[in-house]
């Protein structure tokens, strides 16, 4: 399996563009534990990624230490040719980078408008534009505007810290499981949104336990047990590798 | 690691009955569960809005609804969690409206939550111990009077033993000395079905159990839970996949906007026109 | 982490070899200071004696309170009025009838001593339960501050007039207001051995120790009794307080510690628990207060300040929240080095520098070390401050524990909730199932090891 | 109509919330028997007068250093045990500075630093007064308040900074220890005595109904620092950033730190903000009743507890509304029960409070 | 007389304000921003402190003051001494201090030994009368003297220092002063009254003869508040007790030295065991405090009698302490409140003319006993009326509300 891992960072991706993030020999835990060993990762420019895996196996841990929030053991981690390794989460988003979290990812006791402000809180002033953007795009959003966001339904919650993250017009954005907790016909929307951001020119790293789907539409997947990579390929080589499929994608 | 086909049989677990006020499930009414024209607002939102539903004994149900139609919030009133404005919920012909979890608990109507609750400074083996109802060495005295105390720690040994066959039903049982608080979010879903199941429960209500949880790890939950089911336990179950409510539940019952927008088989469901347009976004 | 623990582990006797062995050595580095200072061997007795004292009632309270905060994760932080309740009321109980001309303003119901205790420890309960049963819905910390308020209530309500005498079944009681109380009653300890028709063997054993004591044992010998008595009880607390863990009540305790809506869906009472939980923590620090006060000859309100709840919560966070060893450690280190310590640092100090008089304040101290540099004045100011500098010493102990040792001396301890260790269970079914053990057993270890590193 | 209206509510209040009845019945009693007392005579008016204008001087230093304390409380998520003690640590860096200033050539240096420990300078000799020593007022009302803005962003620094991912508890625990440390270190270099800090300052009789209510330039001086105060805390929270982001860090501090609120900076604000008007409350504090002393801010920590909790944990506007309330029940309180439960009696309030309303008068308008 | 303050035409025309002042600063303070000072006040010992007026920023004229008076022939003795040694002027209680100090090394120098039971025979014999006068301007003599087994009399600084049966001043003292303004640091006597008890040359067991001897060490325990409530007047006492100790070593009198061992009470009645405890492990036959009364009979009771230690309290005053079953071991320089009581009722009744009183009184044994006794006897002796009352706490920020209490009408 390692040398599938060497063979995959090595590997380049379909996508023209220049590197935007790069993650070597990644070491990464909380406290004392390491979670994650020697992880490598690239996204280029315009690039959209999904890391799968089963549950434990360090993909938020990843995210966050990309952004700044574990405890750094060793490697780099390079944003535009910058190293930004330890690095504040303050700074880090003003590179570009936005970030939507598994779990607690909306302030509960602000309202729903307050909450997008905070989203855009390093400029000096709410844009009007992009916060008409994410109304558009997420509609129950601009009804609930003045609802405190704590008291929303799970899946409304999932969709405000989307929007959120896209008050900044990231050029990277790294979503932690954006599907889960909801319903069927916003799956598909949300993953159809993940799309058009996409294709806007956000670059996408994103976690996803709905796999098959996720692997589907993305450029490239990662698979990581175990806090390691394992496999990297594109997603659908990905989706057809008999070896993925039996262990990590349910049959 | 993988072979998983050797579940404790129903008895097994009514073999400890002793220890337990209620046993095994009561197949005598055939709705345990009766939810009626149940209601909760908050401020200006109605969260849940006269919603009439019941759940057939033995049966997989699931309760699927959009965003916000009031899963979560029917579940809670259910079971105590919070007290409903209006309506009334009967489980196994009793009036357990507005009675405080416990109690509910104690009646056999038992939850896990959406977001899965550990308790993370107890090992999974702490976490199992205290599931089972009505422990002696619940009463303080008996715990610490000399004497008395071997009764309880007898039944300490029992109810070990059944922790353990459930933990193993489970297949969590490699990670039983581990602090909850260092699971992965799918070993914690696990942890906490597995927990909810030693209350030794008449049915069980579970919110979202495989959001966040690998495919192939649901696979091996759902076995789990038909296996279960066949042995008597009744489900309600919350899931947004419509691919496993089809594939797992007898009946289904659709909520929406804080109303049961209709019910009936899965089959019933996918081809309602209503649903679709209010819940499965024409794509299915 | 492993030092310690392997140090509890290699300890013979486990974890009251430990203790034991703490003790000794704390007494052995007094008998030094006691040597250094030139004292008589009644003088060293007498240390010994108080020494003990103070670990006793420190280790008490500890105790006490790790049963609420190690346990039940409530913040108790009103613990002197429990004690104060228990000790007041434990006065009105037992003190002698009222009789005019003595040197006490009130008098008590004259029930013998042992009622008096009952009752102390009762009163102390149900006022847990009333301050429970309205404040266990509230957070942590507001619990915090309503315990402290409490405590404050209690003490501003003994001091007033309006409680300082009154009539009770026709005798003249009362808690004595800002004057408190004389303890008139029968001595303890002679309570005690009267009790049991012991008290004129004991007054033998007394006599014996004139071998050793010369002239009038009695005073060292009653300390050195009381001490043990004390202990006693810490032995009595410790193994309350470990059954009352190791059981599913302290299962469902922690639990609650943890995550309340958690236990309450799994069909415990949890309100029941915790209000039992805190009536029996608030019943012990009663009693600790009665054993404190007791033998002290008077009481007076104003004893019962905040600082004594925070000095108990300074011996409870020394030991580690959570481990009943580490109270008993905690309050015997309290005690030792941080309570009673700067008293005889100072008297070494003393005695080994020719007595100088102290500059009387901080401005004659400071201006010779700035217009000179002359070190002298300040550092006699330092030394003759102690009893001061001694707070300030346990702020900053307080301070370092939090960053360096939250988990408290003994490191982070694993105290199992069950009345059997669930462990063995383990091996023995899997050795049971035969095969299988290879398979776990790294499993086991990986899976200790990560709890330790945790935190 | 409108009566069976009001009569349905009534019943629905009495069996919804029993605990809130109870309050305004007892709250009815009081009133009655304030009335009765001031009808035959028994109490009068200037006195409670006198009592009420008390209270409010009380609830104004209250209300002043508890803002500090609840935006504390919500930001960083700890009840800080050692706020009391900041407070007296302002008052002292500022009083010194008085001294000097008011006593510079005609006192020791020393003794003027040191606030006359021991009695060698004392306050009333110096003339120290709003009206006799202006500027040596403002210079310790301006020294108090930095001080203590410096004090607490270097505690912040060296003993919570490096623990602030641990829970509240562990900070509270530790903010006693800072207390300790820092009100016995107070001790040992101004010692345990309480000193006089001022002149008899200048007052007025106002003639109320059947007395005279006396009202002193300080107390004067006290309601303006604190009215101002109070305002411009509000305006700088509504008209920056600031305010929302530490509503928004005292929600979720982790996803305000990915959202890219420069926490250490907004924490940094909190403790400039709360440490500055904790030290100028501490003054004026002493300003107002005269004297210092190494424990008077931890005398007064319950009672702002009492006042921030009641308020409302980070509502600066509960803040100054429960420090009114603490400082009018201390006071009044001793129209209906002796003297000495009047604190008592600040507590069961705050208590009897959360027990009825446990998040507070004023919770969910947090801040600003 | 005076029109009444604040609070309307019906207050009293005097005030009794027992306290410390600890607290009687912030008091006094409430008191002139509330009144405009037109009350009768009068005040005990506890709050005789020059640097009052100066505290409080008011010159305080309208508060008079009774005190045990320093009344012995040797004040001015002492307050030389002190004032040279610390260049202050003494404080409450300092000169009872000095002298329970002074008897104690004398009675230790009388007896030749570090024994509690042989000094509590030797302090009667040495405070006495029978044999030379000395006093503290020639208290290195005294202790020659006593070390020779010579008969003396110490005379003191606070009175004649004769004891009685139980062990308190057999005659007493009062000074009627007042304050001598905010620039001074002093109190003017204006007067001193002299209670003779029965038999004021003292009464009460003592050994006939002193053994004495020379070249050995004095043992001599101080424990009085360093910390707590009653700081400010522990301080001075504690210097003023170390003169004594000071005078012997410096001039080392028959070989003697003492040694004097300071303890803190903390102003608590634990701490002061806590600390009376170590004392007594130290083997200090004898000690000088404690200066509470609620801290004294608790270490009485716990620490000295049981344990065969002189006790000799400089300034706990209570009534509680005479009725100890104190076995002989528990002395006093500061006499008994009974006395100061009757004296204040007097004051204010006669000097003062006031008929209508209220009471304000720190709440622990002092204040209350006291407060109680004056009543006692202003009421029964005297005619007059006490409308109220009240104690007040130690250590609150704000006093108006007692201050408004007491000031208005009679109670009902
Ligand atoms: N704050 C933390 N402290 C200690 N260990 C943690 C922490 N967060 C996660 N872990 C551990 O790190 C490992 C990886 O967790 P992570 O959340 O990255 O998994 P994941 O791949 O995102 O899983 P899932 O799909 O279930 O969300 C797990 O074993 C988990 O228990
Ligand atoms: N405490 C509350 N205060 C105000 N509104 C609330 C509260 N709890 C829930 N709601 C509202 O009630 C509605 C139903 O919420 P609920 O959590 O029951 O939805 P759900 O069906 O479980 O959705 P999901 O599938 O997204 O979890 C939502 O609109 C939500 O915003
Ligand atoms: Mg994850
Ligand atoms: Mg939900």
């Amino acid at each position: 399996m390692s040398s599938d891992a060497t063979a995959a960072t090595e590997s380049t991706p379909d996508v023209e563009g220049a590197e935007l993030l790069r993650v070597r020999g990644l070491d990464a835990g909380y406290g004392d534990l390491q979670i994650l060993t020697d992880v490598d990762m690239d996204v280029y420019d315009g690039e959209y990624v999904t890391i799968v895996g089963p549950n434990g196996a360090g993909k938020s841990t990843l995210m966050k230490s990309v952004f700044g929030l574990t405890n750094h053991m060793g490697g780099t981690v390079t944003f535009e040719g910058e190293d930004i390794t330890g690095l504040r989460p303050e700074d880090i988003i003003h590179e570009g980078v936005g970030y939507v979290p598994q779990n607690d990812n909306i302030f509960a006791t602000l309202t729903v408008q307050e909450n997008l402000e905070m989203g855009a809180y390093i400029l000096d002033e709410v844009p009007q534009d992009a916060l008409d953007v994410v109304f558009e795009r997420f509609p129950i959003l601009e009804e609930r505007k003045q609802q405190k966001a704590g008291t929303m339904s799970g899946g409304q919650q999932q969709m405000l810290a989307m929007g959120r993250a896209l008050m900044l017009d990231p050029s990277l954005l790294l979503l932690d499981e954006p599907s889960a907790g909801l319903a069927p016909d916003l799956v598909e929307e949300m993953f159809d949104k993940i799309d058009e951001i996409n294709e806007a020119g956000t670059a996408v790293l994103m976690v996803e336990q709905n796999a098959k789907e996720a692997l589907r539409r993305c450029d490239r997947g990662y698979v990581l047990a175990n806090g390691e990579n394992r496999y990297v390929d594109t997603g659908t080589a990905l989706l057809n590798d008999e070896q993925v499929r039996r262990d990590f994608l349910g049959g | 690691m993988s072979e998983t086909e050797s579940g404790p049989e129903a008895d097994e677990f009514d073999s400890e009955a002793e220890i337990d006020a209620t046993s095994s499930p009561d197949v005598s009414v055939e709705y345990p569960l009766q939810v009626d024209g149940l209601r909760k607002t908050f401020g200006g939102i109605t969260a849940v809005d006269d919603a009439t539903f019941q759940v057939e004994n033995g049966t997989l149900t699931g309760l699927i609804g959009p965003n916000g139609a009031g899963k979560s919030t029917t579940f809670n009133l259910i079971t105590g969690m919070i007290k409903p404005d209006a309506g009334t919920v009967t489980f196994n012909g009793d009036d357990i409206t507005g009675m405080e979890p416990h109690a509910i608990a104690n009646q056999g109507l038992v939850r896990t939550f959406q977001i899965a609750r550990e308790l993370e400074d107890m090992t999974v083996l702490e976490n199992m111990m205290l599931a089972p109802k009505n422990q002696r060495g619940e009463k303080l005295w008996r715990s610490v009077t000399p004497g008395v105390r071997n009764g309880v720690i007898e039944q300490e040994e029992e109810l070990l033993d059944r922790v353990w066959e459930v933990l193993e039903f489970f297949e969590i049982d490699h990670i039983a000395e581990e602090y909850a608080g260092n699971l992965s979010g799918g070993q914690r879903k696990l942890l906490e079905m597995a927990r909810a199941l030693l209350t030794d429960p008449d049915m069980l209500l579970l919110d979202e159990p495989f959001a966040g949880v690998n495919p192939s790890l649901e696979k091996r939950l759902l076995t789990h839970i038909h296996e279960l089911r066949e042995q008597g336990y009744t489900f309600l179950l919350v899931e947004h996949d419509m691919d496993l409510i089809m594939e797992n539940c007898e009946h289904v019952i659709v909520l929406h906007q804080g109303r049961v927008l209709t019910e009936g088989t899965p089959e019933d469901i996918k081809s309602n026109e209503e649903v679709i347009e209010a819940y499965l976004g024409g794509n299915v | 982490m492993s030092v310690r623990e392997n140090l509890a582990d290699r300890m013979p006797g486990g974890d009251a070899g430990l203790i034991v062995a703490v003790l000794l050595v704390t007494y052995a580095a007094y008998v030094l200071v006691g040597v250094g200072l030139g004292y008589s061997l009644r003088g060293q007795l007498n240390t010994i004696a108080v020494l003990t004292f103070y670990i006793g009632v420190f280790a008490m309270l500890a105790l006490a309170l790790n049963l609420h905060w190690g346990y039940t994760g409530l913040f108790n932080i009103g613990i002197v009025g429990f004690m104060a309740i228990g000790i007041y009321v434990m006065a009105l109980v037992s003190k002698p009838l009222y009789e005019a001309g003595g040197a006490a303003q009130v008098g008590g119901l004259g029930l013998p001593l042992i009622v008096g205790i009952v009752a102390g420890m009762a009163a102390a309960a149900l006022l847990g339960l009333v301050v429970a049963l309205p404040a266990l819905r509230l957070r942590a910390d507001y619990l915090a501050i309503v315990t402290i308020a409490m405590s404050e209530i209690i003490r501003f309500s003994l001091l007033s007039n309006d409680l300082q005498r009154f009539q009770l079944f026709g005798n003249r009681v009362g808690f004595g207001g800002g004057s408190g109380l004389i303890l008139d009653f029968t001595d303890p300890l002679q309570a005690f051995f009267q009790a049991f028709g012991l008290w004129n063997a004991y007054l033998g054993v007394v006599d014996a120790f004139t071998v050793v004591v010369p002239n009038n044992p009695k005073p060292v010998v009653d300390g050195l009794v009381y001490g043990f008595v004390l202990l006693c009880f810490v032995a009595g607390y410790f193994w309350l307080l470990k059954r009352t863990g190791e059981s599913p009540f302290g299962r469902v305790l922690k639990a609650i510690r943890e995550d309340e809506d958690v236990a309450n869906s799994l069909g415990k009472d949890t309100n029941q628990f915790k209000i039992k939980s805190f009536m029996l923590g608030c019943a012990l620090m009663g009693l600790a207060g009665i054993l404190w006060l007791m033998t002290q000859g008077a009481v007076t309100p104003n004893f019962f300040r905040p600082r004594i709840t925070f000095f108990v919560w300074i011996a409870l966070i020394i030991g580690g929240a959570g481990s009943n060893t580490g109270s008993v450690l905690g309050g015997a280190v309290f005690a030792a080095v941080l309570y009673q310590g700067p008293r005889y640092f100072k008297n070494l100090v003393d005695t080994v520098l020719p007595s100088t008089s102290a500059p009387s304040g901080f401005g004659p101290a400071i201006a010779p070390l700035i217009s000179n540099l002359n070190p002298a004045p300040m550092f006699f100011y330092t030394i003759d401050s102690i009893r001061q500098l001694q707070l300030v010493i346990m702020g900053l102990v307080l301070i370092w524990l939090m960053h360096n040792r939250p988990e408290g001396m003994l490191g982070y301890r694993k105290e199992t909730a069950a009345g059997i260790p669930l462990t063995a269970a383990h091996a023995r079914r899997t050795a049971a199932d035969g095969g299988e053990v290879d398979d776990a057993a790294p499993a086991t270890d990986a899976a200790t090891e990560g709890g330790d590193d945790d935190e | 109509m409108g009566i069976a209206e009001t009569y349905s509510r009534g019943r629905r209040l009495a069996v919804d919330r029993p605990g809130a009845l109870l309050l305004a019945v007892v709250g009815v009693l009081l009133l009655g028997d304030l009335l009765v007392g001031l009808a035959t005579g028994q109490t009068t008016f200037s006195g409670v007068g006198s009592l009420v204008w008390d209270g409010l001087m009380r609830g104004l230093v209250i209300g002043l250093a508890g803002i500090g304390l609840s935006m504390t409380y919500s930001i960083l998520n700890f009840a800080n045990f050692a706020h009391g003690d900041y407070i007296t640590a302002g008052a002292f860096s500022g009083w010194a500075t008085t001294y000097v200033i008011a006593g510079l050539g005609r006192a020791d240096i020393g003794a003027l630093m040191l606030v006359g420990a021991g009695g060698s300078v004392f306050g009333g000799t110096l003339g120290i007064g709003v009206t006799g020593t202006p500027v040596a007022v403002l210079g310790g009302l301006v020294v108090a308040g930095a001080f203590a803005i410096v004090l607490s962003l270097g505690v912040d620094r060296f003993v919570f900074r490096p623990i602030r991912d641990e829970d509240g508890i562990t900070l509270l625990i530790t903010s006693i220890g800072v207390a300790f440390a820092l009100r016995y270190m107070m001790q040992f270099v101004f010692g345990s005595g309480v000193r006089g800090t001022t002149a008899q300052p200048p007052a007025l009789s106002v003639y109320f109904v059947d007395g005279a209510i006396r009202i002193n330039m300080h107390d004067l001086t006290l309601a303006v620092v604190a009215g101002g105060l109070m305002l411009g805390v509000h305006l700088l929270l509504q008209r920056t950033k600031l305010g929302k982001a530490m509503r928004a860090m005292a929600d979720n501090e982790d996803l305000a730190r990915v959202t890219g609120i420069p926490t250490e900076r907004v924490v940094r604000s909190v403790w400039i903000i709360g440490g500055g008007l904790t030290g100028v409350a501490g003054y004026m504090f002493v300003l107002w009743k005269g004297t210092l002393g190494f424990n008077d801010g931890w005398l007064l920590l319950l009672l702002i507890f009492a006042a921030v909790i009641l308020g409302g944990i980070g509502s600066i506007y509960g803040a100054i509304t429960g420090g009114l309330v603490i400082g009018l029940t201390a006071s009044l309180s001793v129209l209906w029960i002796p003297s000495a439960f009047a604190r008592a009696a600040a507590f069961l309030v705050m208590i009897v409070i959360l027990l009825v309303k446990p998040s507070g008068l004023f919770s969910g308008r947090s801040t600003a | 007389i005076g029109s009444p303050g604040g609070g309307g035409g019906s207050g009293p025309d005097g005030l009794v304000v027992i306290g410390y002042p600890e607290s009687g600063i912030q008091l006094f303070r409430d008191y002139y921003s509330q009144s405009d000072g037109s009350e009768q006040i009068l005040v005990p010992d506890g709050l005789r402190d020059g640097a009052m007026p100066g505290q409080v920023g008011n010159d305080m004229a309208n508060v008079t003051g009774t005190a045990p008076a320093a009344g012995g022939p040797n004040q001015e003795a002492f307050n030389t001494l002190f004032q040279d040694e610390y260049g202050a002027a003494p404080g409450v209680f300092t000169s009872q201090s000095y002298d329970s100090v002074a008897l104690l090394i004398l009675a230790n120098a009388a007896a030749g030994e570090n024994s509690g039971a042989a000094l509590k025979e030797q302090m009667r014999r040495i405070a006495n009368p029978g044999g030379d006068e000395y006093g503290p301007e020639n208290f290195v003599e005294a202790v020659e003297a006593a070390a020779n087994g010579d008969d003396i009399n110490f005379q003191g600084a606070s009175s004649a220092t004769n004891f009685d049966q139980n062990g308190d001043p057999a005659s007493a003292a009062y000074a009627i002063w007042e304050f001598a303004g905010t620039d001074s640091s002093s109190t003017n006597t204006l007067e001193t009254q002299s209670f003779e008890g029965s038999n004021p040359d003292g009464a009460g067991p003592s050994a006939d003869s002193g053994p004495g001897g020379s070249d050995r060490e004095i043992s001599v325990g101080i424990l009085l508040p360093e910390t707590g409530d009653l700081a400010s007047t522990g301080a001075p006492m504690i210097q003023a007790a170390q003169l004594p100790a000071m005078q012997v070593n410096d001039a080392n009198p028959a070989g003697l030295t003492v040694n004097a061992q300071i303890e803190d009470t903390q102003t608590s009645p634990d701490a002061g065991v806590a600390a009376a405890q170590s004392l007594v492990s130290a083997g200090v036959p004898g000690v000088c405090g404690t200066a509470s009364s609620g801290v004294n009979v608790p270490v009485s009771q716990q620490a000295f009698i049981p344990n065969e230690v002189v006790g000799c309290s400089p300034s706990s005053t209570a009534l509680s302490v005479t009725n100890l079953d104190d076995n002989d071991y528990i002395f006093r320089t500061a006499p008994s409140d009974r006395l100061q009581g009757r004296v204040m009722a007097q004051v204010m009744s006669e000097r003062l003319e006031a008929s209508s009183v209220a009471t304000l009184y720190v709440n622990n044994d002092y204040g209350q006993q006291l407060s109680e006794r004056f009543t006692q006897v202003f009421q029964d002796s005297f005619d007059g009326e006490v409308y109220s009352q009240t104690a007040f706490n130690i250590g609150e920020s704000s006093y108006s509300s007692v201050i408004e209490t007491a000031l208005s009408g009679p109670d009902n």
